[in-house]
């Protein structure tokens, strides 16, 4: 058993033992803790030995024939979301205690390191079956969280419609990933390592119009995964819905899982079914970017706000993916990892803030500033951090991928005129951002309530991630050594 | 040991246990259940290691075949009679107070009995590959289950449903043997690999040969309730008792299976009718998928709700039989094995269902969504456990659900990428996320309704054995979930 | 390490440290952070007497291929560039402890001073366009920071988002511009660019919009026309914060970026034209905003802002003239050397409007005061020493960098006349500014009740008044622009210049002296053009409009329509069809006659 | 002249349909039930007249299977009669009715 087997297997030992009767808080912030550590263990391992193999690995056969293996091991791109999952959900586990009144703590805890195991599982599976499977392993326990522990009147719609619609993602993709394993595998010996379905370089045994044909539901079913345009409507109203914990996960660490298939499944197994589809996708992120970038600006309720945020950051990710090169990719997985981060600490903020007010309407607030410096201060580093401001790891991913799409370009292309597109979303993220932040915590108070400032509990976790972002921001080196040739690596 | 030996050995516990109801008096009648389980436990133990012989295909008298599927068949009957037992002792508090309270009158003692006897024509169905087997141990099940649907005399849900299942089962069986006739009339034999011989011939004429192929079809897809004959299922499986609807839903849709396969294999290993065959049965894959999917969306009832789910499952099930014929081109399990997994699958998540509601129906009166309220807190594990059952049905992975609905989408979309069939595959992602809806319904219903107070927390009574039944059930669940080898090696 | 990292880290240490630790000792975190603006200013002087060229480098970032490095590059323009920076960022500095003595954000603000000085040492050093374009946006929070620095008022709120945005429209242009360079070139180091382009021929017309593209961010940055808006606004901001950022140094760093990307400006005719231009249009129409204004602060704005036009107008000389050869780094130097004098009155000029807001209270209404020249006389000699640094009085500095910019100039005719004409009314409005500030009587009480400001405010007024007067001979910019690359004008320019500007003061004196409000009013001019309005208009029916429509696109087609819609017409279909389970036993038997029916239909169709 | 398997089809398929249209008007559960009796009866015929022409030459197939299956087919019916009427007995009890259209309680 390796250390990467742990780090799944604690967090459903954990549940399993909360749900034996465990001290619920108790053993999952003990889970956490463990699982921080030897995720930061696996992290500097992976420093020490290089990104570009696979490390930690163990696997089971559980199935010969299609061959099917229940195994597990890290390289430099599923490292950096390890740790990433690890951060994020030490964070959602210390800052979780605001929902509990409505429903028992038990299943709160248990549905919450279901959801870190399954993304954890998801992103160290190395068998196409499991790497799916893992990730499914969220939707029940994301069900109950908005259901039970929800805010809003809304809830319940909601919770409905994120898991339908998530539901349907999956399933595209499902048909998509068994249409590719039975095309790829080698003949006479269907798989699902992915190792064993990557076709040998220079050579590859499907045609262009095949490939494209599956690249197609890979696409639908990650795009829906990842909220790309026009399959974004489900997030932000989710996030707005969920517990804070969850909205922490789901859009920190649960979204990515549908980049990290785009980089580890759909482009690198199918590069010419990508170019059939280039044009669309670069269509449909500037859709994530601009689009619904004006819908954030319009957004009046800051929760919704930081969702639909969190949603046209996604078209930057795809941009980086679309580049089809080392800095892309590399810009890419940096980004998942500080959109990662900022999306949580946002969400953290913003769930404190809900419980100090009655509203969370942004032009129904006012100057919390002077009441909560604390929260104003940590809210303000979060809100430079998203709109990608030098310093955060944000920024580094953000220039790292337009950098990327320029590379070698001596003259103007599709993907150089999208980026081009794709830049005025600084512009219009600046916009959003920095409207709420003034109505919010600057100007003059509206209201007589002074509410409180961020409880000493929360500091722990909000002070972390934003140390993590300014580390990751001023050192991108940190997590880019692990990432140096992703594109040739894949 | 000869294999038929194990029917014999079942009618022979049956007549047992219907000697000492003969005998019982006024005495409690839960021995007899419990006499059940046990013998149905030891013919389990003598299938797996008194006759299993792997890979060998034994035949008698050209009318009884023993190979693994029978095997297999028989061992999903034993099983599933065996749970029906249990949730039926279960069940027996509602089942006389829609009776008589008096352990004699109430006739709970046949209710025991019954399900044997109706097990071993199930297990006589696994073995049958000739059409006059297939018809009589049809009836046989038939006969019994009609019994068994109606026996609660005092509900008037439970003989409606019964008046139900009679005539139209009775209607289908007419049309089973009306197309026996015709297939006899065009193959002049009733053994099915002389049939398949008979209609791989070049001479046959089409018209006659689809014609009796439909009628077949009308008769034993009535049994695995696909579309266009499902309509008896939603009013039989909500007025029946809870044990006959679990029984119906799991153990008659399984040997179902297994004789629909096996009498559907000729006609589509035939080069001249295999084309127009598939294209019939991909229309009723579809219609399957549709009804079964969409209609379950509103329904409040649970058992109506798995009712509609069953006809979902059916049409699932279906997508693999195009491929039917064609092994060898196919990845992974071929349809008979994906079938095979599925339905034990099937068996083990429904009957934990079943068996939670069972507990929950004793408690609260209750078969409507609302009834399930507040399951969360009253009873955390049976909440679990029914949440469980309700995501495997649903196909969430790691348990046994998805692996069943995995290796189907495997066939159905290896078949498109070979035919060009995308439209069943289209119909079976909408289907599939129907489910979540309708299943998660019932996950809403347990852990987001209903305010318990903490005085009224009073975990429900459950009996040791259903207690262990289902947590062997919800273990099974998820070990074949992760590990489907062991369950899927039996089916290869 | 090397000076030049110190000097460049020595602020962040300072701003990080009162941001973790000290923040809650207001006076320690004033002294720490005067302390190391101190000390780089000393450093400063070690670094630009030593020798010039690399300074070390650190890399930041580096996958597949792409290296952005933190590599310092010290060349002549670069020490003066410190040297400013430094030296009124220490006088801004001291100045702010008698100015902020009692404020309540005392620690934040010092912390977002350092933090402005780190970034603005960042942009100077910087030896590429990535690190160039990282500190570029780190200039722009800390001035998002300081002028927000009494965020409780709802007008520094607005004003320190709008200069924030503002700048972010410029930096968009920036990158992209960066980007296409690097694009075509492969190069985004400023020293490795100049050799590429030596060496390699490009197609202009990507050049042409590169650099276009790159001189947006100077627009934001020194806020040309059209991004102007956010400058007068930022005045919001404590006054000192206006002497360093929006005065000395940050809005020139546009003109510093545009004279250290010289070579591309030479290679870019079409984007020199557009350079020029819209300097001289800056200079002009801020000229003529200034002279109807009333604050004292947003005069001084104004004023810098016509002054940026001037220089940015000059640097754009470097590359294109309809006579045929362009000037060549002459005329960025030009544009530098008025930089380096601007920084030293203009920022005189903010600290002395500072002194005097300071003594009337926070009053900024210059039409409320007067006569201050008796009750502050320091404050009121150096201010008058800045006006006339600034109206082009020989022998002062502003006479000699002025001259230099109009030289070039003298290339192209309109553009002289545009650039004469607001020579003029630069002059016209600072005199028209003294006049009524520190001449006739007092207007208000605060007024009448002013007193000198105290020593620590003081002192870098006289040591500002006399850069203003030095900063001009050879001697105080010899040793970073040789003489010889200066323009030298032609004719009876330098003495046309100073009746101009005589005729400005005089004008204006004549015009303003014991007046109680303007004697002529243009409604055009005191509303700014209506620009402000204008762009309010845009954001409404653009932006905002453009994204409630987005936002409706949103709810109403793809979720409502076909989202929501999809799933409605699933559960229908489903109710539909569960209409069709009756209840009634012979409808079922019907219906499976029409199962049967339908099932040999099928099978007719499918045999043919 | 003898009949030949044409006709015996045709009567048979008759009485089947008979037996259906029966099943599907009547209101009585009982006579619903006799017409069901009567489609087994017509499958019964066919069986039998196909046994009869069986090899293709007019003459009777090998073997006695379809009559074998007759009897089956006969034994199943009266079984089903035997249970059947004991459900109608147990419902004309309950309900006071044997009327198809009064077997409404669940639907949709």
């Amino acid at each position: 058993m390796t250390i990467i087997d742990l780090i799944i297997i604690i967090p459903i030992l954990a549940a399993v033992a909360i749900g034996c009767g465990g001290s619920a808080r108790v053993l999952a912030l003990a889970a956490a803790w463990a699982n921080l550590l030897l995720g930061l263990v696996v992290f500097v391992t992976l420093v020490a030995k290089g990104g570009d193999e696979m490390h930690f690995k163990s696997s089971w056969v559980l199935l010969h024939s299609p061959e099917l293996t229940l195994g597990f091991a890290v390289d430099g791109m599923s490292g950096v979301l390890v740790l990433l999952t690890v951060i994020v959900t030490f964070c959602a586990v210390r800052v979780s205690s605001g929902d509990l009144g409505k429903g028992s703590g038990k299943l709160y805890y248990i549905s919450l390191l279901l959801i870190a195991a399954g993304a954890l599982g998801a992103f160290c599976a190395t068998d196409l079956f499991f790497f799916y499977a893992f990730h499914e392993l969220a939707l029940i326990p994301t069900f109950l969280m908005i259901g039970i522990y929800g805010n809003g009147r809304e809830k319940v719609a909601t919770a409905w419609k994120i898991t339908i619609y998530l539901g349907v993602g999956s399933l595209i993709l499902l048909g998509g990933l068994i249409a590719l394993y039975v095309s790829l595998s080698p003949p006479g010996a269907p798989t699902f390592d992915i190792a064993k379905l990557a076709p040998s370089p220079g050579e590859h045994p499907l045609s262009a119009e095949v490939q494209k044909w599956i690249f197609l539901p890979l696409l639908v079913g990650f795009g829906i995964l990842v909220s790309l345009f026009p399959f974004h409507s489900w997030a932000a109203p989710a996030y707005a819905a969920a517990p804070t914990p969850v909205a922490m996960l789901h859009a920190g660490v649960l979204k990515k899982f549908g980049l990290y298939g785009m980089l580890r499944v759909a482009m690198p197994l199918l590069p010419e079914g990508f170019e059939a589809w280039k044009g669309l996708l670069l269509v449909l992120l500037l859709g994530n970017i601009l689009y619904v970038g004006l819908v954030t600006i319009s957004q009046r309720y800051l929760d919704r706000m930081i969702g639909n945020s969190s949603v046209m950051h996604m078209g930057y990710i795809f941009l980086g993916i679309a580049c089809c090169n080392s800095i892309g990719w590399g810009g890419a997985v940096l980004m998942m990892f500080a959109h990662g981060i900022s999306i949580a600490l946002l969400f953290a903020l913003c769930g404190s803030l809900r419980e100090r007010l009655d509203t969370l309407e942004i032009s129904r607030l006012g100057g919390l500033g002077g009441s909560m410096p604390f929260l104003a201060v940590t809210f303000g580093f979060a809100a430079f951090a998203s709109i990608g401001l030098p310093g955060f790891a944000n920024f580094a991913s953000e220039i790292t991928i337009f950098f990327a799409a320029f590379k070698d370009a001596g003259e103007m292309g599709i993907l150089q005129v999208a980026t081009i597109l794709a830049l005025w979303g600084v512009v219009i993220s600046a916009v959003y951002m920095l409207r709420a932040y003034r109505s919010i915590f600057q100007g003059e108070l509206i209201g007589e309530r002074y509410p409180a400032d961020l409880a000493q509990s929360m500091r722990l976790p909000v002070v972390l991630m934003i140390v993590i972002l300014l580390l990751t921001g001023f050192f991108p080196n940190i997590i880019l050594k692990l990432l140096p040739n992703l594109f040739e690596v894949l | 040991m000869l294999p038929y030996y194990l029917e014999i050995c079942v009618v022979v516990l049956g007549s047992l246990m219907l000697c000492m109801e003969l005998f019982a008096g006024r005495r409690s009648r839960a021995k007899i259940a419990m006499v059940g389980v046990a013998g149905l436990g030891v013919i389990f133990a003598l299938l797996m290691f008194a006759v299993c012989s792997p890979g060998e295909d034994l035949q008698y008298w050209g009318i009884y075949h023993f190979d693994k599927w029978a095997a297999f068949y028989k061992g999903l009957a034993l099983i599933s009679t065996l749970l029906v037992l249990v949730m039926a002792r279960e069940f027996a508090p509602v089942f006389k107070h829609y009776t008589s309270q008096d352990e004699e009158k109430s006739g709970i003692g046949e209710f025991y009995c019954l399900p044997i006897f109706v097990c071993s024509g199930l297990m006589w169905m696994a073995s049958a590959k000739d059409l006059v087997t297939i018809f009589v141990s049809l009836e046989l099940v038939t006969m019994g289950f009609y019994v068994l649907v109606a026996f609660m005399r005092r509900n008037v849900g439970s003989l409606e449903a019964g008046v139900k299942y009679l005539i139209l089962g009775a209607l289908s069986t007419g049309f089973l043997v009306y197309g026996i006739a015709w297939t006899f009339g065009v193959s002049g034999t009733f053994n099915l690999e002389e049939l398949s011989v008979v209609l791989a011939g070049d001479d046959i004429p089409s018209a006659p040969v689809m014609f009796a192929f439909a009628l077949l079809i009308a008769g034993i897809g009535f049994k695995i309730a696909v579309v266009p004959f499902q309509i008896w299922v939603p009013d039989v499986y909500q007025g029946a008792a809870m044990p006959v609807t679990a029984y119906l839903s799991v153990a008659s849709k399984a040997a179902g299976f297994i004789v629909f396969l096996r009498v559907v294999d000729p006609f589509l290993a035939a080069p001249s009718i295999r084309e127009p065959a598939i294209y019939l049965m991909v229309f009723v894959t579809c219609a399957t998928l549709i009804y079964g999917n969409l209609a379950a969306i509103a329904q409040k009832n649970i058992k109506r709700l798995l009712a509609y789910s069953s006809i979902a499952h059916a049409g699932f099930l279906l997508m693999a039989l195009p491929a039917l014929g064609a092994a060898g081109t196919i990845a992974g399990p071929g349809p008979e094995s994906a079938i095979s997994f599925y339905l034990a699958g099937y068996l083990l998540m429904t009957l934990l269902c079943f068996l939670v509601l069972t507990v929950v129906r004793v408690a609260t009166n209750g078969e409507d969504l609302t009834a399930l309220e507040g399951l969360g807190k009253r009873s955390p594990f049976l909440a679990f456990a029914m949440l469980v059952g309700v995501a495997s049905l649903a196909g969430i992975p790691l348990t046994v659900g998805f692996f069943g609905k995995f290796f189907l989408f495997n066939i159905a979309i290896q078949n498109a990428m070979q035919n060009g069939l995308w439209i069943v595959v289209f119909l079976a992602v909408l289907g599939a996320a129907t489910g979540f809806y309708y299943y998660f319904k019932i996950i809403r219903a347990m852990y987001w309704e209903g305010s318990v107070s903490e005085g009224e927390v009073t975990g429900l009574k459950v009996g040791r054995l259903a207690m262990l039944a289902i947590i062997l059930l919800v273990v099974a669940v998820f070990f074949f979930g992760i590990f489907p080898a062991p369950l899927l090696g039996l089916t290869l | 390490m090397s000076i030049a990292f110190i000097i460049l880290l020595l602020p962040l240490v300072a701003a990080a440290s009162i941001l973790l630790g000290i923040r809650k000792k207001a006076n320690l975190s004033a002294y720490v952070s005067v302390a190391s603006a101190g000390i780089c200013f000393l450093l400063t002087l070690g670094l630009i007497r030593g020798s010039g060229g690399e300074a070390g480098a650190f890399t930041w970032l580096s996958v597949g291929g792409l290296e952005l490095k933190i590599a310092l590059e010290i060349t002549g323009l670069t020490r003066g560039m410190i040297l400013v920076v430094t030296l009124v960022g220490l006088l801004v500095h001291i100045f702010s402890l008698g100015y902020m003595r009692d404020d309540a954000g005392k620690a934040r603000y010092f912390a977002g001073l350092s933090l402005f000085m780190f970034s603005m040492s960042g942009i100077v050093l910087a030896d590429n366009f990535a690190m160039m374009f990282i500190f570029w946006e780190l200039v722009g929070v800390s001035s998002y920071l300081l002028i927000g620095h009494w965020f409780q008022k709802n007008s520094a709120a607005e004003a320190s988002k709008k200069a924030f945005l503002v700048n972010r429209i410029g930096d968009f242009g920036f990158m992209a511009g960066i980007l296409l360079l690097w694009g075509a070139t492969g190069e985004i180091g400023f020293s490795a660019l100049r050799e590429t382009l030596e060496v390699q021929t490009f197609d202009p017309s990507l050049l042409n919009w590169a650099m276009i593209c790159i001189f947006c961010g100077a627009v934001g940055k020194s806020a040309q026309v059209p991004l102007h808006v956010w400058l007068p606004d930022a005045m919001e901001g404590p006054t000192p914060v206006s002497a360093l950022i929006h005065a000395a140094t940050m809005v020139a760093a546009g003109v510093f970026m545009l004279t250290k990307v010289t070579f591309l400006i030479i290679a870019a005719p079409v984007a020199a034209s557009v350079i020029q231009h819209v300097g001289a249009l800056t200079a002009l129409l801020a000229a003529l905003m200034a002279t109807q204004q009333s604050d004292i602060k947003k005069i001084l704005a104004y004023s810098t802002l016509s002054q940026l036009g001037y220089m940015v107008m000059a640097v754009g000389f470097a590359g294109f003239l309809h006579s045929g050869e362009a000037v060549g780094a002459v005329a960025s130097n030009a544009g530098f050397f008025h930089l380096y004098t601007h920084a030293f009155f203009k920022a005189l000029l903010f600290l002395g409007a500072g002194a005097v807001i300071y003594a009337c209270h926070h009053e900024q209404d210059i039409w409320k005061m007067g006569g201050l020249i008796r009750l502050m006389p320091v404050t009121a000699i150096t201010f008058l020493i800045g006006t006339a640094a600034l109206a082009g009085l020989p022998p002062l500095s502003g006479f000699w960098s002025k001259d230099a910019v109009m030289a070039v100039t003298q290339n192209s005719t309109p553009l002289l006349i545009v650039g004469a004409i607001t020579a003029f009314l630069t002059a016209f409005y600072m005199s028209r500014l003294c006049t009524i500030v520190f001449f006739g009587k007092a207007r208000s009480q605060a007024a009448r009740e002013a007193g000198e400001v105290p020593l620590m405010m003081r002192a870098p007024l006289v040591i500002l008044a006399l850069g203003a007067v030095i900063a001009g001979f050879e001697f105080a910019y010899g040793w970073f622009i040789a003489p010889a690359d200066l323009p030298h004008p032609h004719g009876a320019l330098p003495l046309v210049l100073t009746i101009i500007g005589v005729a400005g003061i005089v004008t204006g004196y004549l015009l303003h002296r014991g007046r109680e409000k303007d004697p002529i009013r243009v409604e055009v001019l005191v509303r700014k053009f209506y620009i402000d309005e204008f762009y309010l208009f845009l954001v409404r029916v653009f932006q905002d409009g453009v994204a409630y429509l987005a936002k409706a696109v949103d709810q109403l087609l793809i979720d409502g329509l076909i989202v929501r819609g999809s799933a409605r017409l699933t559960v229908g279909v489903g109710l539909l069809l569960r209409g069709l389970q009756g209840g009634n036993l012979q409808r079922h038997v019907f219906l499976f006659g029409v199962g049967i029916v339908i099932v040999i239909y099928l099978i007719t169709i499918a045999l043919g | 002249m003898m009949p030949s398997l044409n006709e015996y089809l045709m009567v048979s398929g008759l009485l089947f349909a008979i037996g259906f249209a029966g099943v599907l008007m009547r209101r009585n559960i009982i006579i619903i039930f006799m017409c069901l009796e009567m489609m087994l009866s017509a499958a019964n015929l066919s069986l039998v007249a196909f046994w009869r022409f069986g090899n293709g030459q007019g003459m009777p197939a090998q073997g006695y299977d379809a009559q074998v299956l007759v009897f089956f087919v006969i034994a199943v019916a009266a079984a089903e009669v035997a249970v059947g009427l004991a459900i109608i007995v147990a419902l004309f009890r309950a309900r006071c009715t044997v009327h198809v259209e009064d077997l409404n309680s669940m639907k949709g």
